[in-house]
């Protein structure tokens, strides 16, 4: 089925309460994500991108059950997993979902061998008896270009390069065959001709798999490089969603207009426009009924002060949230 | 702000302290036999007396009534009548001895903080000299030396050999005979000169960093005004007819407050060399080079103020391990404080005592603490309460 | 043109318990008035000791082997410490890595950079200094109210931006920028970028921008060298190198970048990973990863060479030489 | 990445050796890479050598001596060499080192050697009981206040203030003055009272620092339960710290043992410190005094000083191998 629906979100939240001590109530929210709606399709990849802050990698974090929702409906598979009490469906839901982190350096336990990192999931899935999960572990490591694999078993992560660790925390997010995958900032930390490799390495990987990946990113030509759809996100809402090529093509919402500007080009005869938008990002404390793009946007009207922008689809499956645009097309500007 | 904080500190403290007391009280009570046993046990209270203590503290009450009345008795200052000093109540022995184990371990525990400061951070700076290895196994073997052995030594070789410093003790009684002046007097006078000064210095260190923004005429300000309070001190006293009694009592505090030295610096300048080589590595110790600032300048002003607050905060917790070495230090130089007090309380099973100098030596912690934590404020912008 | 720095042969060496470690290896290069150069590598290849070797911030173990470094007719590798401290900041100041890290948490932010200025201006005013920050802070774009906030009061950009003030405060002939931008979000890293090329211009200062992120030296650099393994592999004016790379690294880092401009294509990568510099080997340093790679580059290394008008290249195989422009993504 | 095909292994063939094999082999060159960072550390090493010299000295050598040359049979004049109740009759006591007796003999008559060296195992037995204890509780509930936080970290952490609060060693001289201390009753004391204090408060923070680390979130991602968490991911990276911690507490309980027996407040047969507590309150050891009968008091001092300065040189070397930030490149 190319058309089934692996993971869907509705107006999923989280806030974060500000508070100081065990005893205070809190009074202040961090809105990190507010009413955020996407789905995600088999073997498709879509990215969230953003700045700093934003709430994308809360997001993610967010639908692998690291954080309780504050509220919405997350759907895995057809199944409501916003809430899993049983442990049959833990059991289900964490098996079928991975993650993979930004930092090679810091997401693999020091004091535990490659094998051991990369078997932790089937040992606490209580997968398959030893050999089994001895052969799974053989295999993914070649797949990921860890070869020979026997030769790195037995290592440590500080005796493996940054590129071969963040291989390892890929071997380790898939070897179980995942159905989705959240992929936070991957290859951010990597050197440039290693972070090719690794990214050519995930699309293959992707591909082969039929795997459906959430790659999280605040760069937006390594976003269109490897997803289908893009969705830009900006302190905590999403602004504008669109097909990849669509979208960096076409960018319709002002603040994904500057991202794309701001984005320096390896040209230096191309002289690009320069970015419009002022002052530096701010933190969604307790946010008032208002666009949230509003201090900085060179268009902002009297009715983006007064209510804020739904999600409106322009047309081509390009959605916006902006005033500047109408429903299917329409500009108002 | 801060005295809000100050305000919440001191309620915690109060908190702390009924814990404490109660922690105390029940564990005492909880002894073998229990106090009663004790009190007709001790040989020195006549059965009146051990009638009319049993009488004035309920002994034979329910134990929660008389925990009650203890509680309540504490915050009075109440803390019952010592069995081996018959009939003085505990209040007033406490009352006499804490100002003196207060100004030896003040004294002795600032001079150890800023000796040990400098030499850890020398130490660090000099990292893989002979001098490193050299000052830290010396400071190791005077952080884990075994007390009284140093004090054996202190006492044979600046007592019996050079004979530069009483042997122990307090004061001098031949000196004393003579005259009708009451010690505890003189000593509290002592301790206020000594608060003056102390004053004197906080507020011109603040005046001066309020006033000029010159490294040098800082210090000139700071410096004079304390060298120029010092030596109106000293004349003071020189001129005063008790003046030699207060020398008297002085030197016999200079070799235990030196043994306590000797024994704490080597913590603080431990932590200190670790802290400063934790933070030469930082990043803006190398801005601080690449300004071009002189050395001794990215030593003190950068390396060494930053490095300073894991210091602090080790000052605090070895705090109570000084107040411990205080009872070895005061029993051995016969320095009538509290450490001693407890000790012979206990060897003397005189629990209303031994029990008081407990709680004493406890809130002269606490409120060491509570200073600490405001110093720390001052130390660190970062922390705003 | 005058040079105001000029780099001959320069070799830093670390001495380690494993073996000695060629952090640097025979660099020159020479920067001229208001002239900017980008030094481009990726982590490890040396091109953060170069700096601290310019600097003279080298740790205990690090050794300037051989080579001179020219600056303001003085040859920076034999001064003592002394002297080194007057041409630091007044002659040669650095934009770190780590605005987060650079700026001593416990002292306000402006009194820092008072603290540079009276030190190597002794005669001016703690008055004079503040209005001297205060104008600094209009500059690079921050409000002078906040010259008497702690570090941890301003937000990342504001730091970069405070840090870049610090820099420009003794009036340098020559700013090392290491990687000023990385860990900026794009927004904020293109307005700094574009501040920092202005002022620049203005006060005509040379610049040597460090980065591994080779667009972001496209925009801001007139002059490129690349860096692999403690070498420099290729350097030319921006264009050049942008245009007609001709050693086989500069071509694979040229084509291993997503761009956001143009038709999507397929990335070519470099394969294996950067050497380890302990114990480096004498054959050419990209040889295992080179496409190129003959007998030769395994024998022994190549020679740096002008291959055309300033144009310098370590390769015994250059490529796109004799070719057409190479038509450039963009 | 080089893809060499014929490198690849055969899934099929692929023969791992035995996973309790590879283990001890992986323990056994992690024990030799720490080892090699430790014996840097000269002042570690001086450390460990001392305090093997004192266990060779009381484990082997005491034994040995006490069952051939000191053994003691009713009529026999080596009864002087029981450390506890034996009497030399022959010369005045104390004496001082002679080839009788090595060290001397105390105001009572014993033999200074013996009682040293009957003493060193009871220290060894009480610093790292103690040390144990303490290690244990501060690692256990370190990790679980931080790793769960709430309620619960508040607790133990108000717990650990008060504890601190108490000046350590006075509250001892009032427990065991007030009531019988023996060697484990006073282990088992000082164990309790530094596990709950500031070991906690370091161990918690260095858990918190590992509870922030991504494969903390990954293990949950996989979904692991809370006490795998702690089991597996926490407490291995606390681990070195906690091992740390303990050579310091050895040293603490040593000292603590020896202030309470100098004073005589422990009810125990001998010891370091009781053996300085004889000699002191027979009056050996006053002023000018203290060098004519320097064996009653020094050997047991410098055994004290050195087995405490032993542990401590320990800690400070394992900080090394610990804390690479300490380390010198």
């Amino acid at each position: 089925m190319p058309d089934e629906i692996v993971l869907k979100v509705e107006n999923l939240s989280k806030f974060f309460p500000m508070k100081k001590s065990v005893f205070s109530r809190a009074k202040h929210f961090l809105h990190a994500v507010d009413n955020l709606n996407f789905q995600i399709e088999k073997g498709k990849v879509l990215s969230l991108v953003g700045e700093s802050g934003c709430g994308k990698t809360t997001t993610g974090k967010t639908i692998l059950k690291l954080y309780e929702p504050t509220g919405g409906k997350i759907t895995f598979l057809g199944k409501d997993v916003t809430h899993l009490h049983e442990t049959e469906d833990k059991k289900w839901f964490h098996s079928k979902t991975q993650m993979i982190f930004q930092d090679p350096f810091e997401s693999l336990n020091p004091r535990k061998t490659i094998f051991d990192i990369v078997a932790e999931p089937m040992n606490i899935q209580n997968f398959g008896t030893l050999r089994k999960r001895e052969l799974m572990v053989m295999d993914i490591l070649k797949r990921v270009g860890i070869s020979p694999p026997d030769a790195f078993l037995w290592r440590y992560p500080h005796e493996l390069s940054g590129g071969q660790r963040q291989r390892v925390a890929i071997a380790r997010a898939l070897v179980m065959k995942p159905e989705f995958v959240v992929a936070d900032e991957p290859t951010s930390m990597l050197d440039v001709s290693i972070r090719t490799q690794v990214m050519k390495l995930m699309m293959e990987l992707i591909k082969e798999m039929n795997m459906s990946f959430l790659y999280i990113t605040h760069d937006l030509a390594v976003a269109r490089y490897m997803a289908d759809e893009i969705s830009v996100m900006y302190l905590g809402r999403m602004v504008e969603y669109a097909n990849s090529e669509e979208l960096i093509n076409n960018p319709l919402h002002p603040y994904t207009k500057a991202l794309i500007s701001a984005v320096p080009v390896p040209d230096p005869e191309f002289k690009r426009k320069s970015v419009e938008i002022k002052g530096g990002i701010g933190k969604p404390i307790d946010p008032l009924p208002r666009c949230r793009f509003y201090d900085r946007c060179p268009f902002a009207m009297e009715i983006c002060n007064q209510k804020e922008p739904e999600l409106l689809d322009v047309g081509q499956n390009h959605k916006v949230a902006c005033f500047l645009y109408k429903k299917d097309g329409g500009t108002i500007a | 702000m801060m005295l809000k904080y100050i305000g919440n500190r001191i309620l915690q403290i109060a908190i702390l302290l009924v814990i404490y007391v109660a922690i105390v009280f029940f564990l005492l009570h909880a002894m073998p036999g229990g106090i009663k046993t004790l009190l007709i046990s001790n040989p020195k209270l006549t059965p009146q007396a051990q009638e009319a203590i049993i009488r004035a503290f309920g002994l034979n009450q329910p134990l929660w009534l008389q925990f009650v009345d203890y509680m309540k008795n504490v915050f009075t200052l109440n803390l019952g009548i010592s069995f081996s000093y018959y009939p003085t109540p505990v209040w007033n022995i406490i009352a006499e001895r804490l100002p003196r184990t207060v100004l030896l371990f003040t004294v002795a525990t600032l001079i150890a903080f800023f000796v040990g400061f400098a030499s850890g951070k020398s130490l660090a700076w000099n990292r893989g000299k002979t001098t490193e290895y050299v000052s830290t196994i010396v400071g190791i073997i005077t952080y884990t030396i075994f007390t009284p052995l140093l004090i054996f030594v202190m006492i044979w070789f600046f007592g019996s050999f050079l004979g530069i410093f009483p042997l122990n003790q307090f004061l001098n009684p031949d000196l004393w005979i003579h005259t009708r002046l009451n010690a505890q007097v003189i000593f509290l006078y002592i301790l206020l000169t000594m608060l003056i000064i102390g004053m004197v210095m906080l507020v011109s260190y603040l005046v001066a960093l309020r006033f000029s923004h010159r490294v040098r005429t800082r210090r000139l300000i700071f410096y004079l005004s304390t060298i120029i309070t010092v030596v109106f001190s000293v004349f003071f006293w020189w001129v005063s007819p008790v003046g030699i009694y207060a020398a008297d009592i002085l030197w016999h505090m200079v070799l235990p407050v030196m043994t306590v030295t000797i024994i704490s610096y080597a913590g603080n300048m431990l932590v200190m060399r670790d802290s400063m080589l934790e933070t030469i590595k930082e990043d803006f110790i190398t801005t601080a080079r690449a300004k071009g600032l002189p050395d001794k300048v990215v030593r003190d002003k950068h390396a060494a103020r930053t490095a300073m607050l894991p210091v602090v905060t080790n000052f605090v917790l070895s705090l109570g391990f000084v107040v411990s070495g205080g009872v070895i230090t005061e029993s051995l130089f016969s320095w009538p404080g509290m450490g001693m007090t407890l000790l012979d309380s206990t060897l003397a099973k005189d629990y209303p005592l031994a029990a008081g100098a407990l709680i004493f030596t406890g809130i002269f912690v606490l409120f060491a603490h509570l200073a600490i934590d405001i110093i720390y404020a001052f130390l660190d912008p970062r922390i705003r309460y | 043109m005058k040079a105001v720095l000029e780099i001959k042969n320069l070799k830093m060496y670390y001495d380690t318990q494993a073996g000695q470690v060629k952090a640097a290896d025979d660099i020159s290069f020479s920067l001229y008035e208001g002239e900017s150069m980008g030094l481009v590598g990726e982590s490890g290849c040396g091109k953060t000791s170069v700096s601290m070797s310019i600097m003279r911030l080298l740790p205990e173990n690090a050794r300037i082997i051989s080579g001179n470094i020219f600056f303001g007719g003085k040859d920076i590798v034999k001064l003592s410490n002394e002297e080194m401290n007057k041409i630091r900041w007044a002659g040669i100041s650095m934009i770190f890595q780590a605005a987060m890290n650079s700026l001593n948490p416990v002292y306000r932010v402006g009194d820092q950079i008072i603290e540079a200025i009276t030190t190597h201006e002794p005669d001016v005013t703690f008055e004079e200094a503040r209005q001297r920050v205060a104008s600094l802070y209009k500059l690079v774009g921050l409000d002078p109210e906040r010259m008497d906030n702690y570090p941890h009061e301003y937000s990342g950009g504001m730091k970069q931006r405070a840090v870049i003030a610090m820099s420009l405060a003794c009036n340098p002939k020559l700013i090392i920028a290491d990687e000023p931008t990385t860990a900026l979000d794009v927004i904020v890293q293109d307005t700094i970028l574009r501040e920092l090329e202005k002022i620049q211009k203005k006060l005509n200062m040379s610049m040597i921008y460090i980065s591994h992120d080779i667009a972001v030296i496209a925009e801001v650099a007139s002059k490129i060298a690349i860096m692999y393994a403690g070498k420099i592999v290729e350097m030319s004016d921006s264009v050049t190198i942008f245009k007609r790379p001709a050693h086989p690294y500069t071509v694979g880092l040229m084509s291993s970048f997503p761009s956001i401009r143009g038709a999507k294509k397929e990335l070519v990568t470099i394969p294996g990973e950067p050497p380890n510099l302990l114990n480096a080997p004498d054959h050419c340093r990209f040889a295992p990863r080179c496409p190129f790679a003959t007998d030769e580059c395994w024998k022994k290394e190549p020679s740096y060479e002008e291959i055309e008008d300033n144009h310098f290249v370590a390769c015994f195989h250059p490529q796109n030489l004799k070719k057409q422009v190479r038509a450039n993504a963009g | 990445m080089t893809n060499n095909p014929n490198t690849t292994v055969e899934m099929a063939d692929a023969k791992l050796e035995s996973p309790a094999l590879i283990r001890m082999k992986l323990m056994w060159r992690s024990f030799k890479e720490n080892w090699k960072i430790f014996s840097q550390s000269k002042i570690g090493m001086i450390g460990l050598y001392i305090v093997i010299i004192f266990a060779v000295a009381g484990f082997i050598v005491y034994p040995i001596l006490a069952a051939t040359v000191w053994k003691t049979t009713s009529l026999n004049a080596m009864a002087s060499y029981n450390p506890v109740t034996g009497y030399d009759f022959v010369q005045n006591n104390p004496a001082p080192p002679s080839w009788a007796h090595l060290l001397g003999t105390d105001p009572l008559g014993r033999d200074i050697l013996a009682q040293l060296l009957y003493s060193t195992p009871r220290e060894f037995m009480l610093g790292i009981v103690a040390a144990l204890i303490t290690v244990i509780i501060g690692t256990l509930i370190g990790t679980v206040a931080a790793y769960f936080g709430g309620a619960l970290d508040t607790f133990f952490m108000r717990v650990a203030d008060i504890v601190l609060l108490f000046p350590f060693i006075p509250f001892l001289i009032v427990i065991s003055g007030m009531m019988q201390v023996d060697l484990l009753t006073l282990a088992l004391i000082i164990g309790l009272l530094s596990g709950f204090g500031g070991i906690t408060i370091v161990l918690r923070s260095q858990a918190l620092i590992v509870k922030s680390r991504p494969f903390i979130e990954s293990a949950k991602i996989s979904g692991a339960s809370d006490s795998y968490i702690i089991v597996n991911h926490i407490i291995p990276n606390v681990m070195p710290l906690s091992f740390l911690y303990m050579m310091f507490n050895v040293t603490g309980a040593i000292f603590s043992e020896a202030v309470l027996s100098f004073f005589g407040l422990l009810n125990i047969k001998m010891s370091w410190g009781l053996m300085i507590y004889t000699a002191d309150t027979a009056g050996y050891i006053i002023g000018s005094n203290i060098w004519n009968y320097w064996w009653l008091w020094l050997p047991a001092g410098a055994s004290i000083t050195l087995l405490c300065g032993a542990f401590y040189f320990i800690g400070r070397g394992l900080d090394e191998v610990v804390n690479p930030r300490l380390r010198k490149r």
